[in-house]
């Protein structure tokens, strides 16, 4: 489908929790420089998915490649350490912390033993303005007093300011404002285009077609199609999502295995 | 960061956030702005600080000899092993765990330290490190269980308290004890700085104070960081200052009931406390380290996605609070003179977690500071000195204990309401 | 309540009466025995008042840093004359020490110091209250081949350690008596000894002829459960502290014995002595005892403990130590009128 | 409802949700779901029993008596009083709360009930409710300074802790104790059921599980909503029902050491403890009361803002739980003959949360049940009684309590581990 | 602007938490039989007000009527007993319970002194089957399983499908898939026609001008305009947000207090 080898791929990926069996053979490739979707109902398990990927919990059965080599992610650190970075759909930020705090936790900046502030601190104004972030009172504040929107926005700088090599966005700009979002859109292309590999989850087919370069649409847990996002229309891709099918979309689709 | 935002940064730059005080505000603004915030609720330790000196006022009317030098002196020392241990479950507290094997912790490390000093003829310096020792042991292995078998804290940790007991027995014997006469470990409770000495380091701290905050100050100033205005800088330094200067006063006062026999000067444990005190405060609030005890704490999910290894945070905590533990013991030790089979048992561990709560820190993880022990082990303290002076019958004193303590909290939870009730 | 408050009786802190000073008293706890809050601290009082003196009297409640913290406490109060039960030699010691450094005279009560500084003992002699629990065991049993039980008080306390050797020194030389089954009773528990007396008792398999409890709260644990399995007055039961429950137990035969030390008696002493050291009179001594620490002897008033059984109950109301009416109420006024006490 | 969605219900209906149990399974297949589940980590109360029978069968091995018909009945009545503490201390800890008062709220409770019998000559009847008034008063001011004015459960129940010391020394000071031996109070731990009466309480309580288990299935077939098959469900009735008659057989075999005194029957303490467990049972499961409770300790702001007045449910948590204290602390006087100034104190209060923890309440609110306490009640009680068989010196007694406790809890933890790592 | 009484009125109502003044002196109205829409940027005050109507925190100074008449509300108690439903941006679901369990906190329904856990059960699964949640395996599933639009479904079912005068849905749509978009967006408008006030609060603009009768944009805190939907369009909306004014715009609007 591509002519380059994939960033990152899952083949025949299972999940199960208990008695749930979440994701059923999935396959999923990630391109350097592209920016690929994924679509799907509410509970078809994109964000398992994701989660399987940055190793917050391991899949059950099925193989995970990395620049072509089969890589073993026991754990979020194993996946950061290969130069993957999330944005997940419930952000994971410490309440209890504030927003410098937050947006450096893990890769804090120090000078010798001690922590830099200053320089972590000038460092998330400047990304969160960036982000088109106004409303936000200090950069001090704690993450317990943001609004929805403004807490997103520090989960996004948190992960996508980071020089790595795949950046997973789960739902990034569902809080956000018309501002707030074109800014996102605008850094996902930017990304892409710097050679990142971008995968970008979102139930917004408009913003998908403006910034993907293809598009893979999960149902019930299965993989419905992978296809270029030129090779489709939105209305194929809502039946996409809502069916698992698409009557009239030429199913070229690499690993298409609809139910 | 990479350079994907560096293009827009620069025009970003101007936009700057409201409340962030990049700009030097006049005292007169700060002033009205502490107290917007104090009534907004957001009030910092004040509660806390507010019910003990409701103590020190009730107890001063009760009795006389509450305020005089001597027993003020005496307070310090009282509460020596108290904040200690309270500072040493400060950061399990805040990882959300327990450890209720603490006290014992420092009652076995202490007698350690006595064994090998009275049976083994070692040096003190020997005898500590291997109390030390013993505590950083004992808090690994607690660590480890809990960490890595995933068993709740407050079950191994009760396990360890029973299990602790027993090795404190065997280690003493039956209804024995072992005598604390060396004299630099008996000193630490019972001896005193000189007065000059005490004058000496007190000015030096509070030199070191004033250096660090204006430097901090210029620093951010110079790099246009959020900044309190120079005049509160000031206001700060000048306070602390006159509180430690107020506070050396009296201790180099002869405080001695007996003309024969002056004692006067700072209580060693006093400058311990200080050191306990920089060393946890630094360490939790300006290493990397610390920085992740609060993440695990508030929200350990968050801190494993971020990449923070929970397992090594934990075990870490409790080795290092159990080594804390084990220098409360220590003291203790030193304040008693002896370590006995009951020593870090009794109320010991229920009476230090109590004093970390009252000062400030949730038992549900995530807030809390090591200054937080201070006010709370002296509120603690205080309620003891002062029933001491009252000389009541046993039950009144319990039930009068029980009483205190409630005032000393409520004060603290009615002043921190409105905080609440603004949703803060 | 302490004196320094209400302290009108006996012209207080500057007083221009007899007696210039103050007598501090440390009682040790409110959990191994009751004496210590219903006798000792009434009967000191009142001493103290009628002649005259200022005094302070308190509970350290089994905790040796609280002890220490109320010395503080009363020296800085201006205590001349301190008398403490101490919770162990050492914690004992440090304060008798810092008391000496500041002029302070010190008394051993009931517990004597090892390596302590302490002007006076006073005390009884917890050895012979071993001995004492053994000789009335031994008469309860008979010559009789006996599986004995011991039920040892907290094996954190020293006088456990004393009471269950002087024992010892006295039931294991009979031939007859085997010694099935030793357990200490932690922090004197009364609760707990019920659960570890019920497992000793199963473990044998019920065969016990008698059963050496330290004290009365914890005799009346082992009798709990004797009755539950109908053994209660068949088994001879030893106690000490002579207090209600453990006499009611004698009366109704369930107790073999226990021990009477007048708290009453030993409390007179003790302010006798201590007033006369208030005004710097030297204490009448009776006797010494060596301190094998310290390397002294040390000056000492010696009292005799009593061994009670069902014939002697009457002996403990005539001390002062209880009232009849507290023996013989309810279901035990019968039992009171038998056996002669009211 | 509104009919706003009634226009859309009929036909959605047909969905249905796919693992909803709507349709009847086979065994077969029921049977095979369940070992999925426990492969997949869902295990519901089996850790923990785990952790009990390892318990039992370390301890059989080690002292021949332990498996003794004796010793079983012995360790009933040894337990009953921690089981009801520890169903005393779920509900606080479903809040999310603590009481460290609720030990001594028993010992002052029973204090009261003894009293009034041995002192005021009242009929035993009066005397317990008296107790239980106790409780409840004790519990709700308890529970009204934590609700109301907010300080936090652990220093209020601290102060309690104390106070209620202070109360009992006072209550039974002059005498030290105070004896309970009424014939029924006593009676609850020292007396039996006939056997006849045994058998015919586990006949009537085996039909009636039965009787609600069948029928209740049976509802839920007919109205088309989520159940077991009859299958498993039959499977229940017949297990648990099982056990029911095991224990009513071996506690009604002639127990005695001596053959002149016969001892048979079930200990009365036992009915006791199933009359509670139901009630609480209920209360936590099938009331608007226990769903609150739950909602509160899950996310009080949630309970909140769906209109739950969350301080009268944290008040009423607390006065019922101290009511359920002051019966356990009833139970301990009828064990032990007395209430003394010791009781309800010691570790008797970490003990019972220790067992709560064991049985799997969790310390951060939210997650627990009343049947917890039954298991945790009995890993605590075994220990303490399959020490005593052992007879060792004091020391071991205690490492070994330590030891054997941490070992009932790493089997749990253990075999709770899968649950975790896949997620749920 | 219309001619019925607004069933519920703000009028200069004042937020604060501590430092930050959140809310200016804002006036609010909503109508029966309208879909009032609140927009506006991150940060904006837009949730704050919300929770200032549903008693969450009370506001510092103000009035409040409801059906013209001056009321007090005091905690979410108040606000319900007035009629008043919301579905919070933070959902406030307990985790620890399912989702029958959730749907009817605080309203459970009862036989007696027992729970009717018959009849909430199958009304539970009435109300999600009618928006379209097709992958929740269970209504006895824990909250804490749910997905991210799962969760936001089951906070709408449990507190729109009641009969209540007034229902304020903040940020409803935010993690909802294709389908269950279009169902609580039919849901919000069968709601109004049947007479009750909806506030809706929304960052897509298309569902905003689809559904809406009036707009009021809030911006910095303060409410920059309150117009009805025909008369502006999506551009002049988006100048509203972003920047609280809008040139072009005929403001005739009520209590547009600019800045
Ligand atoms: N821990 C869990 N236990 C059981 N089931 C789970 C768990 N986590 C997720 N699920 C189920 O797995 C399915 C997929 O969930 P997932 O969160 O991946 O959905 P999603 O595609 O991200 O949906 P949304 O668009 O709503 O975010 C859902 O049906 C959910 O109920
Ligand atoms: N408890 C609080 N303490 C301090 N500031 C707060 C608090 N809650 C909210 N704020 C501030 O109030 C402002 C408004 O927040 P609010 O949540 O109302 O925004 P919003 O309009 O709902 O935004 P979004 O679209 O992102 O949900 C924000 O700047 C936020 O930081
Ligand atoms: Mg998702
Ligand atoms: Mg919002």
């Amino acid at each position: 489908m591509s002519d380059t080898t994939p960033l990152l791929q899952l083949r025949g990926v299972n999940k199960s929790f208990g008695v749930a069996h979440v994701l059923h053979d999935v396959d999923l490739a990630i391109y350097p420089g592209q920016v690929t979707a994924l679509v799907g109902d509410n509970g078809a398990g994109k964000s398992t998915l994701v989660k399987t990927i940055a190793g917050i919990h391991p899949a059950d059965s099925g193989e995970y490649l990395f620049e072509g080599n089969p890589v073993h992610v026991h754990g979020p650190k194993d996946a950061s350490a290969l130069g993957i970075e999330v944005v997940y759909q419930d952000l994971a930020l410490a309440e209890n912390l504030d927003i410098v705090e937050n947006m450096f936790l893990g890769r804090e900046k120090t000078k010798g033993l001690v922590l830099d502030e200053t320089t972590m601190e000038s460092k998330a104004r400047e990304a969160l303005t960036s982000l088109s972030v106004r409303t936000v009172k200090s950069v001090r504040q704690s993450v317990s007093s943001l609004s929805g929107g403004q807490r997103q926005t520090v989960a996004i700088a948190k992960s996508v300011l980071w020089n790595s090599k795949v950046v997973l966005l789960d739902e990034p700009t569902a809080a956000l404002g018309v501002a707030q979002t074109r800014q996102v859109l605008d850094l996902v292309r930017r990304l892409a285009d710097s050679g990142v590999g971008v995968l970008l989850i979102s139930h917004n087919l408009v913003d998908v077609f403006e910034v993907a370069d293809r598009i893979t649409a999960l149902y019930l847990g299965r993989v419905a199609a992978d296809v270029a996002t030129k090779d489709v229309t939105s209305r194929q891709v809502v039946e996409l999502i809502t069916t698992g099918t698409s009557s009239d979309l030429d199913v070229a689709a690499a690993s298409s295995t609809t139910i | 960061m990479t350079d994907i935002i560096d293009s827009d940064a620069k025009e970003a730059e101007q936009v700057g956030f409201a409340a962030d005080l990049t700009q030097s505000a006049t005292l007169g603004e700060s002033i009205r702005a502490y107290i917007q915030r104090v009534r907004g609720g957001d009030m910092g330790p004040l509660p806390s600080i507010l019910g003990l000196i409701v103590l020190l006022i009730v107890f001063g009317f009760a009795n006389d000899r509450f305020l005089s030098n001597l027993n003020l002196a005496n307070l310090t020392t009282q509460a020596g092993s108290i904040i200690i241990l309270a500072m040493a479950l400060v950061p399990v507290l805040l990882l959300g765990d327990i450890d209720l094997a603490a006290g014992y912790t420092g009652g076995t490390s202490a007698a350690v330290m006595g064994l090998l000093i009275v049976k083994q003829d070692q040096p003190w310096g020997v005898a500590v490190l291997a109390a030390l020792a013993t505590g950083a042991v004992i808090g690994t292995i607690i660590g480890v269980l809990v960490a890595k078998l995933g068993i709740p804290s407050f079950v191994v940790t009760l396990a360890f308290f029973l299990g602790l007991q027993g090795v404190l027995l065997k280690l003493i014997g039956e209804g024995g004890s072992v005598r604390v006469n060396q004299e630099v470990i008996s000193g630490i409770a019972n001896s005193n700085m000189s007065v000059a000495a005490g004058w000496i380091s007190a000015v030096v701290i509070i030199a070191a104070l004033a250096a660090l905050g204006l430097l901090g100050h210029r620093r951010k100033v110079s790099r246009g960081l959020q900044h309190q205005p120079l005049a509160v800088v000031v206001a700060q330094i000048v306070a602390i200052g006159a509180f430690i200067l107020v506070v050396t006063y009296i201790l180099n006062q002869n405080r001695s009931v007996n003309a024969n026999f002056p004692i006067q000067g700072i209580p060693y444990v006093i400058p311990l406390v200080v050191v306990l005190l920089i060393i946890w405060s630094f360490a939790l609030g300006r290493t990397t380290w610390g920085r992740h005890v609060y993440a695990v704490g508030g929200n350990a999910e968050a801190a494993r996605r971020a990449g923070i290894n929970v397992d090594r945070i934990r075990v870490s905590v409790f080795m290092l609070s159990s080594t804390t533990a084990a220098l409360s013991g220590i003291v203790a030790a030193s304040y008693v003179g002896k370590v006995s089979t009951s020593s870090g048992g009794g109320n010991t561990l229920l009476y230090a977690v109590g004093a970390a709560v009252i000062g400030g820190t949730s038992l549900f993880g995530g807030k809390g500071k090591a200054s937080n022990a201070i006010v709370g082990g002296l509120v603690i303290a205080t309620i003891a000195n002062g029933l001491g002076l009252l000389a009541q019958a046993s039950w009144i004193n319990f039930v009068v204990t029980g009483g205190v303590l409630l005032l000393a909290a409520s004060v603290d939870a009615v002043s921190r309401r409105r905080r609440s009730a603004t949703g803060l | 309540g302490g004196s320094d408050s209400e302290g009108g009786d006996g012209g207080s802190a500057g007083g221009n009466s007899k007696a210039e000073g103050k007598i501090g008293v440390i009682l040790p706890d409110t959990k191994s025995s009751v004496r210590w809050e219903s006798a000792d601290k009434p009967a000191l009082e009142k001493a103290f008042k009628a002649a005259g003196v200022d005094y302070d009297v308190q509970n350290a409640e089994g905790d040796a840093d609280k002890m220490a913290t109320i010395a503080d406490g009363m020296i800085t109060g201006g205590v001349t004359v301190l008398a403490i039960v101490n919770l162990d030699s050492e914690s004992g010691a440090a304060i008798e020490s810092k008391a000496a450094k500041q002029g302070v005279k010190t008394i051993d009560y009931d517990r004597l110091t090892l390596g302590g500084s302490a002007d006076v003992y006073i005390s009884y002699d917890n050895s012979k209250v071993g001995a004492l629990q053994g000789e009335g065991l031994a008469k309860c049993l008979g010559e009789k081949d006996a599986n004995i039980v011991f039920l040892n008080g907290s094996p954190t306390d020293n006088n456990a350690k004393l009471f269950s050797d002087g024992a010892h020194s006295v039931l294991d030389k009979v031939s007859t008596y085997t010694n099935v089954a030793e357990q200490s009773v932690p922090d004197w528990d009364n609760d707990k000894a019920v659960t570890i007396f019920e497992q000793l008792y199963t473990k044998v398999d019920g065969k016990v002829d008698g059963v050496y409890a330290a004290n009365d709260g914890l005799a009346g644990g082992v009798i709990s459960i004797l009755k539950k399995n109908g053994q209660n007055g068949k088994v001879p039961v030893t106690g000490q502290d002579a207090s209600v429950e453990g006499l009611q137990n004698i009366l109704a035969g369930d107790q073999c014995m226990t021990i009477q030390k007048s708290a009453t008696g030993q409390a007179n002493a003790l302010a006798e002595t201590a007033i006369a050291m208030v005004k710097g009179e030297d204490p009448k001594t009776t006797s010494t005892v060596k301190d094998d620490e310290g390397g002294r002897d040390v000056p000492s008033i010696l009292l005799d403990p009593v061994s009670i059984d069902k014939t002697n109950v009457q002996a403990v109301v005539d001390a002062g130590d209880l009232k009849a009416s507290d023996i013989c109420e309810g279901k035990f006024a019968q039992l009171c009128k038998d056996n002669g006490v009211g």
